[in-house]
């Protein structure tokens, strides 16, 4: 009887499993894991290795001088990247218009005239035409209404008014004849004078329906339809908003400029495509299909994408010795989304979503110091190591004591940086392929699309249910249920979305919108990186490259703990027939510990070349 | 007054006019209705024992702006309530410690801006809107 | 001078404007519209046309006896048709599931056993192994709690429950050992006894893990991969629920069965096509491009797609007095939706939505009964009545008097049965095409969605801003806006979503549905409906089939009233680069009255078929 | 107690335990709390004039459930309230008018069913979920 540890170390976690074997018996005892120490693959890593064994052991009852060997398994290194670009960019010149959507705007209906300064006001005529007073923070709310209704007792028409304070409602209510009022415009300074200009109001609730029209702007403005032309875009992008202030400046209009992203070389084994990062994902996934097998990506140097795909064939560069020149990239895995910015030469502060293209890379590479390593362990623990055992061939033999899975079975490995798929196709050989983006990309995708920097608040949003903080003593989940507290919240969460983190804490999500927004775009990222890595792999490993042809697919690693995204693969993959499900390895585990339990299994069982380990004894005594 | 309605309470003696007109401002720019109640001993809310034990009334009338927000917050339909008194203004809730309101603004150098937002954070405490920070 | 009133007979309303003309002057005075009375084109219009112009009258302050002459367009008649067909069928067969996700559900975690009536508990042994209880709406919960816990105490295993009423919480609330309790089984007596079972609950705001994974059934079940494989579909339907039931039955499944919908016979002018309705949408659409352009289309017999297509068929030929074999569909759209139906074989009124394809269809003749309607309306009104203008023309020439725009221009009409294009290319020509799917198409996927029957509470949810109804004082409108009333709101409309009217009135919504999720079906019903048409009826009208070379669309027609359409047709021709925008009939009339208006500015000017209009006067005096 | 709980008040005389039973039942498998008053006159809520009108307390302890109702949702730190008697069971609001409760479930034909649904309604209109329908 010998008592065996099987150590995997992946990019982001080590896990071991500790068990007896005798002969073809298998006792399974306990497992173990801890955060990868350094990059997987090298010297650093032996730390977390160990931590993680000694987790396994205390799980077990049992200590590390009782171990006969430590199986380790093969571990290239895989380097993965991601980098996004910005692709549009939304300008207001000459500031010609306000399209803030401020919370509290007073009056209703639509005021047309001319922009003028509030100071301006007591030295207008009757007959200047109506006047769209404009209004800075030095003037108090009741100065404001009372000489906007002394300028209408004289007989000046005033049509609307543009404030800088949130008092849109405080000077209405004082009005003896209300007027839309656009408030909370932070640089009123800008707001150019002696313009023609229309401010619109709509009901609570609902939305302005004349300057979001191309002819509306034309009839307020009597506009020529070349001049109509070029103000579509400001009536497009007044789009839904409740209140907006038009200001009919000599050039001014709105863009959508297109930023150049800069371009990705494409290598194929027989063919290479260059394409434009503006093209958006499907573009560059189609010319990637096209190219396809990939035998390396290039990105336009200053880029953020080539900067990227350089730093990564750097890294890789160092970790293994070789030459930059040498690394390939593997895979690129592109995806479309939007990030929000705040407008250049906004008057308020508003903020637009820009297209944007998130590109996820790899690089592995065959050889690594995993004898390095492998010795560094044997002397650490003074136990015998022996690394061995492809790492797709342990995933699917580990994989197989999921109850319930039976050879031909395919294993996707849903992790960090990458997506792998193996096949066991017969007895011998292991189909396999790894897939850039994962779960960091997951992270990296809603991150952007809700206008949160910091990733560890973007983790929480992938990985926990929200709540919408109803009261100080109560929030409501995502399915309607309600949960009560008899301390009160935090002032800062009020009516804010949460996200539910599994400590019991509660963490605000600082964005505009609201609960079902925020889980659409979780689970839509998730499904434009898992469903379609999902498919990508396994039509890769599989034969003829038909999905159909699999019949089981188990998942694992990390991502596969999360709540939603096996059912996402599931989904995407039950149009092909195909029995997908989370992995329970040996019954108990869930989708973890897969590779652990695979080199334990394959221990001293003649199969390929998992038997033939290569051992490292610990520079010290043998061991008996 | 049936509809919903922040309450607040003044303390006994002269009202600071300029800081209740703008916790008052920020209220009507919200939407919300403010109603004002006179200063002097507050009603009992409860008898010992009876109800909710947080409403009891206090003995005497409180100059306190923190005690008198948690009482109009008992007295108020919306359970918010502010209170005002020459030292500061206070925003409460009923199940909240008196002594501990939600939000409190100082009048010793008296910031019209912060009691402005006060204001408005007492309004949408009843709306449902985030709150804004206190400049 | 003359005073001339305009008629336009819509499918759905008939509008009419009074004007002045002298010479090339026009003054209109005025506009009103009415119901449209009858099959557009046939004799019964005269009574809606009759109010409309009475309407316009007493805008204009002029009597029926002051009008020269009554313009009325040439109204071919267009029979739209709407039909849906469901294209799956959930069934649960031998009570193998329960996943109607009941709101209180007890307990919490995973019990597996055999399912034991509440009558049988007494009898059990403590070796009989863990039991599931079945409890029926007989049993009283303190009595249910009791008899579990003596049974605990006595060594009986008890690892779960099935309860009839909503009793859950009451019971888990009394055990001393509380195990995961589903409740509001409505068909309790159905479920099978004596066979392994197992009950999951999960924590407030999560879902299920294990009976939602085929391999977490197959650990619990002990099941083979054949096994497996044949339990996967319980695992998919009970992906997402926070509680479950499955009961291992020897041959109960779920089974998304696919139910046979017919097929289409799709006719070209040079080629023909036989198409699945099963195939949905996308494949419809396919063929039909490829058979483009159209012909007539059959449907199967005893299919409601057939039955559709034979009654507008069937209609058309009535009012022509043509055969029924001469009259020719023109035009179809398909549509993928779905219908939420109960699930056959469901132990708890568990839905399911069910994937169906709308059809839309539409058929017009060139020839109709026009002079008909234009005799029996001069003997009505005693007024002259000119039949003329080709109503696309006139459409054109109405919209021109939108600010802003100039030929050439095309015109989208978005109306109830159909959406149609116009584009005047030069002097002469009008290119026109009539698309199958329009406001009605909307209505009908946004009821079927949502499981709404009543078209009028469907029709209010596409066209009214909804609300949720926070407390019986105040409601929260979709953009976060809160308004509150004196009066409290009725009981029924308690946290649910309602439209608001614009007479004030707030119409509950019977769904289980967010606000959220019913605002995205509202939307993304117009979206599929009039973004789709509106790019298909211009290329049929472009030159070239190029959307791109049209620099000005405008938009008329009841559906250009909506508060989203206008937009989201906006957004799609966006990229083609197209200025599309509500039109301002004469600048004050937004998108309606373009063809009423069309005609008086067409009257008496030399410009194709529209000068030579066909005048049917009064039977009785000549008027001067 | 401070956290959310709807108030029963009870008539003065015999509790009809099956319905206290019924109601208590629906609150529970709801998950809301339930506080059941002693029956006695109510506290007054309020000195006229003070503060909500609408919670004045009568002169005397109402045997009217409806008027229990109404005084329990007064004192409710979630304003929903029960009143049970002899005749009925009713559920209020404050801003009711005492004699016009939300919903009224008879005793005089007792039906378990419609009173464990009243019940859960109280404890639907503080969670915000909508009202079963009365069997
Ligand atoms: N409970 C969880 N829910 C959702 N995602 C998780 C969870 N735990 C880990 N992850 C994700 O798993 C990924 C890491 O997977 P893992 O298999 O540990 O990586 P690797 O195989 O590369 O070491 C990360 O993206 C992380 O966000
Ligand atoms: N205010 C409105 N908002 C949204 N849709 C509207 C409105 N008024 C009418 N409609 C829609 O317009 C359609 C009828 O359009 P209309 O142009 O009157 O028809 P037609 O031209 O066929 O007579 C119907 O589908 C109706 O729902
Ligand atoms: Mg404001
Ligand atoms: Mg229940």
């Amino acid at each position: 009887m010998s008592l065996i540890v099987g150590v995997d170390i992946g990019n982001s976690t080590t896990e071991a499993c500790v068990a007896e074997v005798e002969g073809s018996g298998r006792a399974y005892l306990g497992s173990g894991l801890a955060a990868t120490t350094g990059v997987k693959g090298t010297v650093p890593n032996v730390t977390g290795a160990a931590r993680a064994i000694e987790r396994a052991l205390l799980r077990a009852g049992r200590a590390l001088e009782e171990v006969d060997a430590i199986l380790l398994n093969e571990a290239t290194p895989v380097i993965s990247g991601l980098a996004m670009e910005t692709i549009t960019e939304t300008i207001i010149t000459e500031s010609t218009m306000i399209g803030h959507n401020p919370q509290t705007p007073g009056g209703e209906g639509l005021g047309v005239g001319v922009t003028v300064a509030f100071e301006r006001l007591a030295a207008r005529a009757p007959g200047d035409g109506p006047a769209i007073v404009v209004i800075a923070a030095s003037v108090d709310f009741e100065e404001a209404a009372a000489a906007l209704n002394a300028a209408a007792a004289r007989g000046v028409e005033v049509a609307g008014a543009v404030v800088q304070r949130d008092d849109a409602r405080l000077i209405a209510n004082r009005l003896d004849r209300p007027v839309p009022i656009v408030d909370e415009v932070t640089h009123v300074e800008r707001v150019p004078l002696g313009m023609a200009a229309a401010v619109e109001v709509a009901g609570p609730g609902r939305a302005v329906r004349t300057l979001s029209n191309s002819y509306g702007l034309a009839t307020v403005f009597d506009l020529t339809p070349e001049e109509t032309r070029v103000v579509a875009p400001v009536a497009r992008a007044l789009t839904g908003t409740r209140s907006a202030v038009v200001v009919r400046t000599p050039g001014g209009d709105v863009t959508d400029r297109r930023i150049p992203a800069g371009t990705l070389e494409l290598h194929g084994e027989r063919a290479k495509r260059t394409v434009d990062v503006n093209g958006g994902a499907e573009e560059i996934m189609a010319a990637l299909r096209r190219v396809q097998p990939l035998a390396d990506v290039v990105g336009e140097a200053g880029s953020h994408v080539g900067g990227m795909l350089a730093g990564v064939r750097e890294t890789m560069a160092d970790l293994t010795g070789d030459a930059i020149g040498d690394v390939r990239i593997r895979d690129v895995l592109a995806a479309d989304t939007f990030v929000p910015r705040e407008v250049r030469g906004g008057l308020a502060g508003e903020f637009a979503l820009e297209n944007a293209v998130a590109l996820a890379a790899m690089v592995r590479t065959s050889r690594g110091p995993i004898e390095q390593v492998a010795r560094a362990l044997a002397q650490e623990s003074g136990v015998e190591v022996v690394v061995g055992g492809v790492e797709a061939e342990m995933a699917v033999r580990g994989a197989l004591t999921t109850p319930g899975t039976a050879a031909p079975v395919a294993v996707l490995d849903l992790g960090g940086g990458s997506t792998d798929a193996a096949l066991a196709r017969g007895e011998e050989q292991v189909a396999t392929y790894h897939a850039a983006g994962a779960g960091d990309l997951v992270t990296k995708l809603i991150g952007s699309e809700l206008g949160i920097d910091d990733r560890e608040l973007a983790e929480h949003v992938k990985t926990c249910p929200l709540a919408k903080v109803e009261s100080l003593f109560h929030v409501r989940l995502e399915d309607g249920t309600v949960q009560y507290f008899d301390a009160p919240l935090p002032a800062e969460t009020f009516a804010r979305v949460v996200a539910l983190t599994e400590e019991g804490g509660m963490v605000p999500i600082p964005t505009r919108h609201g609960l079902d927004r925020i889980r659409r775009v979780r689970r839509d990222a998730k499904r434009r990186v898992f469903a379609v890595n999902a498919l990508r792999a396994l039509r890769e490993v599989a034969e003829h490259g038909t999905v159909r042809g699999i019949d089981f697919v188990v998942l694992i690693g990390g991502s596969a703990l999360d709540f939603e995204i096996p059912e996402l693969v599931a989904e995407a993959l039950a149009d092909h027939g195909v029995v997908c499900g989370t992995g329970n390895v040996r019954a108990v585990e869930g989708p973890r510990n897969a590779v652990a339990t695979g080199l334990v299994e394959a221990w001293g069982r003649e199969r390929g070349p998992a038997a033939a380990g290569r051992s490292a004894a610990p520079a010290a005594e043998a061991r008996s | 007054m049936s509809g919903p309605a922040v309450f607040l309470r003044l303390a006994p003696g002269e009202v600071p006019a300029a800081a209740l007109r703008e916790l008052r401002a920020g209220l009507e720019e919200e939407g919300v209705p403010c109603r004002v109640l006179p200063s002097g001993p507050p009603a009992p809310v409860a008898a010992p024992g009876a109800a909710s034990p947080v409403c009891e009334a206090p003995a005497s009338a409180p100059a306190d702006a923190a005690l008198l927000a948690h009482a109009a917050a008992c007295a108020s339909p919306v359970s918010v309530g502010l209170g005002l008194s020459a030292d500061g203004a206070c925003l409460h809730l009923p199940q909240l410690p008196p002594g501990a309101p939600l939000l409190s603004v100082s009048l010793h150098d008296p910031d019209p801006e912060r009691l402005r937002a006060l204001g408005h954070n007492a309004a949408r405490l009843v709306a449902g809107v985030p709150l804004k920070e206190l400049p």
